[in-house]
């Protein structure tokens, strides 16, 4: 398609349904049935089957034109994960049913994938999903167990599940991989508070959640191979995204040390330096990543800007709290709050230096992200296993 | 030099210190918020103070206390480090070390008894070498001005304030305490304002000098201490966790990364020790040194602590992260505790100056 | 800003240059002692410079150059840093910027067919932002003076001499140079003596001052490109060696703290490679943030080159201790070009001048 | 035994022994067997039986009277490691023969462990020792293999030999302790040349080299226990000696600092600082275990000295290099040399920057002394192991 095709498309969107004057939801869905969601998708489900790059043009014109968009910070684990994996491996029936919705945000999307016993090991979880016949006849699975770290999970309307479906095999092969309905009866969701005094996350307990099988995504287990798509996704998302210089942390860091000449303490600019080049490193990196992945070139890269990004976080904030020194005491606010997402611009620089210490247990330890480089990038061999051709319910724990 | 290691006497206070405090500092061990209501280590403090008699510690027997030492209140500092404990120890401290320095005959008497908690009135942030603040101004035998940020004044019954014309007793019941949001909600922080504030003078202005500055350096001292404390803690749970933790079929601290992190941890928590045992051994002995082992002990041990806190979060996972676990009391304490009676990088270039190392 | 990636013509050139120095640079990769019998790098220098037309790279094709950037030029020093190459590209670079920015026109041609070899003439140690030096004086077309430390004197026709009154040009045979012992035997330093040298005017105090800073900024941001060399030659030849030894009973290399230093190392190299294309591009651009470019590129390439060089030793075992080893060569050349223009310390406070961050 | 009954023995050695006029390997023969040589090592082996901190007062009151010594840098493996395992493993023989000679250092001793194939996993080392009967009808063994890093050994009359005697057992259990004769027909010593340009170590080629069975020290089969005498008193060796503040490179650093202003750049102080409290933490570190074990408290704690140690020293050198500039671009001599000591007073920074990296391989390399404190001081789990009942020759390498 070319470039001109597309910019008319864009004009026509906008003449049939004027932003101004067209209900938010009215104009997403619009947009949507255009192919104009996301244009790297087929036709039909959103897109027009471009290459990705082809979004940024239509983004800036809806956005010129006042169009509004569909909160994506909010709607992040859908868009992010759950819409790759369902594309990739969904049925056309799935991909009808959820894939618009989950776009204009009307139906939030969360994650149950960690457990407390399953948190780097992943595929060790326990979730079980036992095959059935519901009460209506239809084939459908019964899911017990307890899943945590689920941001939006009070919101969502669905979620991506991973659960056990044959504990008799080794770990990694008998998970399966469905789409739960947050509002089934057995769904629990309770607030995980954090360290920052606020839930973001929440734990999930599931009590005899009915499933049908129409829900499930990919062959019975597959479910480790879905994930994949899912936990790939996960990776580049947290560590995408250009960014100019002295964006984030360090920018808030840099303007505390042109804003305040008080707080330049003895000894300390070169820490101040070392700190601005590490983001600058860390910030070329990532946009010479994305130029790599524009050309087509894959990888396990994503995990080295995320390890980081996360090391940067901590260091920058924990550096700029000693800094501070008086105020660095202080916190703004301990009350509980289930936010939808972290707000490091308004908080204070002790909410940062706390939030900044899940960025490297969340998505992917930083020790999980070291060894996936080693193993995946280096090439160097793997540790001795105990887990690989043991039953999962064999598995010492 | 005085011995580096701990005196049977001293691990038996140890001992009796941290009963008390498992008894007593619910407000934390339970994971429960430290910080609710009333305040929250009063039971814990009234067992330490009085009941082991800790606040005699570093007072002599002829001012009514029991003659130990320095030494002495670093164990305690230790255990208080280790249990996160929300006790005005470090206030208590303070107070103690500007009455002592000004030899306050009757006031060192009640605060031996116990009776008596004499805080001292500073913005926690206070750097070594800084001078006496100018923020109250005493006149005519009473004081006017507020203090930022001070640590455990809530707790106080008697505020000592420095002031550039004299060393001053405050009731506390004439000041005005306003919380303060604390990133470390075991160690409250209070703004205190005094209003034509009723005050007593304990020593003129040369004798206020001397005895901020004594105060200064004896609370580098054993706040360093309770850094080790906090660190030591950190490292056991952390080491407990990995043990019993499992992923991939073993247990978490087989996985020869954890392994070497928690041996370098244990490398810099060792010499924690060291240093801050040589710190309060200075203290006790009255060195000519102890200026430099002071900033010492807070240039190694502040950064330890805050190391271990930081790896005690992360190497528990996500459940290191949550408020339920008692890991982020200590990240909190440790954080605080490197801004706290000055950062780090304060002490070194204090001691840049005490060795004759110029910054140029 | 332009790619951060390599063009395809850019990787041809690499093969060549690596095959070129692979061929011909025996006195390294063979183990031995690259400064021995006249110099060491001479047969690849020609190879390099001439045989691929390197030396023509940076040179517009009106002055008889290739017409190429120094982003090609940068390609060529990682691979000599790839090779701890004993051959004069550091000087080369820095005599072409110096020649490219008071336009030499007689000179540039000889210099891009590689007829004549032009070295800057100044201490390798040089910080950025310094003046131009007083060490050598002019006088009546001769110039008078010592240089200590000038890195590929040894292999120059035409020494290129900045002084505080113009820039100078002067045959290498009408200076006296001693070789001086270098921590980095890979790149030759000597002492540069002018005894009423014969000299040619380049260009008036003015053009010498351009010309000085042009060259420094060149030739940090081109020494880090060899810093990069240097530190992906040992983070691969580390991974290497660790898949093949094995101690107990396993490959080095599975051992998860061997994997993460490794993993972390590489995350490290990777961010080199985006700052040091960074700053050639902008080099080549002549974009404006060239300054800022070239000394964050000095400030994070040094250090990650020790580094890796020093992992490379470490990970090694006994074996990378020993003068046999090649891995030895890399960890002189890379910390003495932490050294080299600047150490990073320098760097970061230039950078925070440069960048609105000043010290106070 | 009284303190001054120990002064009266010192009294009398120096009144027969004048040091003044008593040619010196006399009067420290006299002293050895006046049992003041070592006074902790049993009476009739240069000692009296005496607690170790006897030694202290002994030592001074010799030096003060001018008496030679033992030039105890030199022959540092032979009192330090050799003499402690003969001590506790050798029969009456074996102790009456060597001990004497080692102490004054007529004999020099060396150490064959290290094996090209066996650097950090010592217990696999290959050097095959095969039981036989000698020209003259006595029992011995014929030792074949290479042994590396093996300082002195080119001035060596003996070293302490570990050589495996049954390569079907598991690595462990299939090692011997042997004293090499180092002038036996078939010891060649070539010298390392190490990244300082010099030879402190050297390669030892072992070829049928004849070693009789009475040079056995301990059973067969029990080599690596018996090593463990002569590797735990390295460690501590490495790790020892009291020290003043600003002994050692951090002494050279803060000279260099206060000596040279012109070297303090920019954002280099609170670098110099770190060091300096780093420096101050070792060494109070290590002088408080110096109290413990004194006090009876024995442990894997010296290897945490040794590791800072090694980290201090590369950290301190590197940092002197950069501070120094131009000077740091130099370095003193290439010329190959074998000295018999290391010279960190006189040589340059360069030197001691290349030094200082083989600080954290000799003597168990720095990741060694992390997993000694991980398993041996924090309980931590061992790893895995494919080496543990498996036959030596059938180890993969």
């Amino acid at each position: 398609m070319q470039t001109d095709e597309l910019s008319g498309r864009v004009r026509d969107l906008l003449a049939e349904h004027d932003p101004a004057s067209t209900d938010r939801l009215e104009f997403l869905r619009a947009r949507f049935d255009a192919g104009l969601a996301w244009v790297s998708f087929p036709a039909g489900l959103g897109g027009l089957g471009l290459p990705r790059a082809a979004q940024q043009a239509v983004d800036a014109a809806l956005v010129q034109a006042g169009a509004p968009d569909n909160d994506p910070m909010r709607i992040g684990i859908g868009l992010g994960m759950a819409a790759p994996t369902i594309l990739r491996h969904g049925t056309d029936e799935q991909r009808q049913r959820w894939l618009r919705p989950l776009w204009t945000g009307e139906e939030v999307w969360c994650q149950l994938f960690s457990e407390p016993g399953a948190g780097s090991d992943l595929a060790a979880l326990g979730t079980r999903a036992v095959r059935g016949v519901g009460p209506d006849g239809v084939e459908g699975w019964t899911v017990n167990g307890q899943k945590v770290w689920t941001s939006m999970a009070h919101e969502a309307r669905w979620a991506i599940l991973l659960a056990r479906t044959d504990p008799d095999l080794p770990k990694h092969q008998g998970l399966t991989y469905f789409v739960c309905d947050m509002t089934a009866p057995g769904v629990e969701v309770r607030p995980l508070r954090q360290i920052t005094g606020e839930a973001e996350f929440n734990e999930v307990f599931l009590t005899d959640v009915w499933i049908p099988d129409a829900h499930r995504l990919g062959a019975v287990g597959e479910g480790w191979r879905v994930a994949q798509t899912t936990l790939m996704n996960e990776r580049v998302a947290i560590g995408g995204g250009a960014v100019p210089r002295e964006a984030g942390m360090i920018g808030a860091l840099a303007r505390t040390w042109r804003e305040r000449p008080e707080s330049r303490g003895p000894g300390t600019h070169d820490g101040l330096m070392r700190l601005w080049v590490a983001a600058e490193a860390g910030r070329l990196a990532a946009t010479r990543l994305r130029e790599q992945l524009a050309a087509g070139a894959p990888g396990a890269e994503g995990s080295a800007v995320k390890y980081a990004y996360a090391r940067l976080n901590q260091e920058v904030s924990g550096f700029e709290l000693e800094l501070l020194g008086e105020e660095g005491l202080r916190y703004d606010d301990w009350t509980m709050r289930r936010p939808s997402i972290v707000d490091w611009e308004n908080r204070t620089p002790g909410y940062r230096y706390l939030r900044a210490k899940g960025n490297s247990i969340e998505g992917g330890t930083s020790e999980i992200l070291c060894n996936i480089i080693a193993e995946r990038v280096l090439g160097l061999p793997t540790e001795p296993r105990a887990d690989k051709d043991v039953a999962w319910k064999d598995l010492p724990r | 030099m005085s011995t580096l290691l701990y005196s049977d006497v001293e691990e038996e206070l140890r001992a009796s210190v941290r009963q008390a405090l498992a008894r007593t500092a619910g407000g934390v061990s339970s994971g429960g918020d430290p910080a609710g209501d009333g305040w929250a280590g009063s039971d814990a403090w009234r067992a330490l103070a009085g009941g082991i008699g800790c606040a005699a510690l570093a007072i002599p027997e002829d001012r009514g206390g029991a003659g130990a030492s320095w030494r002495e209140v670093a164990v305690v500092a230790e255990e208080v480090g280790r249990a996160a404990a929300p006790v005005p120890w470090l206030g208590a401290v303070l107070g103690t070390a500007a009455l002592l320095s000004c030899d306050a005959v009757d006031l060192l008497p009640k605060v031996a008894s116990a009776d008596l908690l004499a805080v001292l009135v500073l913005p926690l942030s206070t750097p070594p070498g800084a001078p006496v603040p100018a923020a109250v101004r005493a006149d005519g035998g009473t004081l006017t001005g507020t203090v930022t940020s001070v640590a455990d004044a809530h707790a106080a019954d008697l505020l000592i304030v420095p002031t550039p014309d004299g060393l001053y007793a405050v009731d506390a019941a004439r000041a005005t305490l306003t919380p303060v949001t604390a990133l470390d909600q075991t160690r409250p922080l209070s703004t205190v304002t005094f209003t034509s504030a009723p005050a007593t003078l304990l020593g003129d202005a040369e004798r206020a000098a001397a005895a901020w500055t004594s105060a200064l350096r004896v609370g580098a001292a054993i706040l360093a201490a309770e850094q080790l404390g906090v660190a030591d803690w950190c490292l056991a749970s952390t080491v407990d966790y990995v043990k019993t933790r499992y992923q991939f079929a073993r247990p978490v601290g087989s996985f020869q990364a954890v392994k070497h992190r928690l041996a370098q941890l244990w490398v810099e928590v060792t010499q924690a020790r060291a240093v801050a045992r040589y710190a309060a051994g200075c203290l006790a002995d009255a060195d000519p040194d102890a200026a430099v082992a002071a900033s010492l002990a807070q240039a190694h041990c502040a950064p330890v602590a805050v190391r271990a806190a930081e790896e005690c979060v992360q190497l528990h996972g996500g459940i290191g992260f949550t408020w339920e676990h008692r890991a982020h009391w200590y990240l909190k304490r440790a954080k605080s505790s490197a801004i706290a009676l000055g950062t780090p990088a304060q002490h070194r270039a204090l001691l840049g100056e005490l060795v004759d190392l110029p910054p140029r």
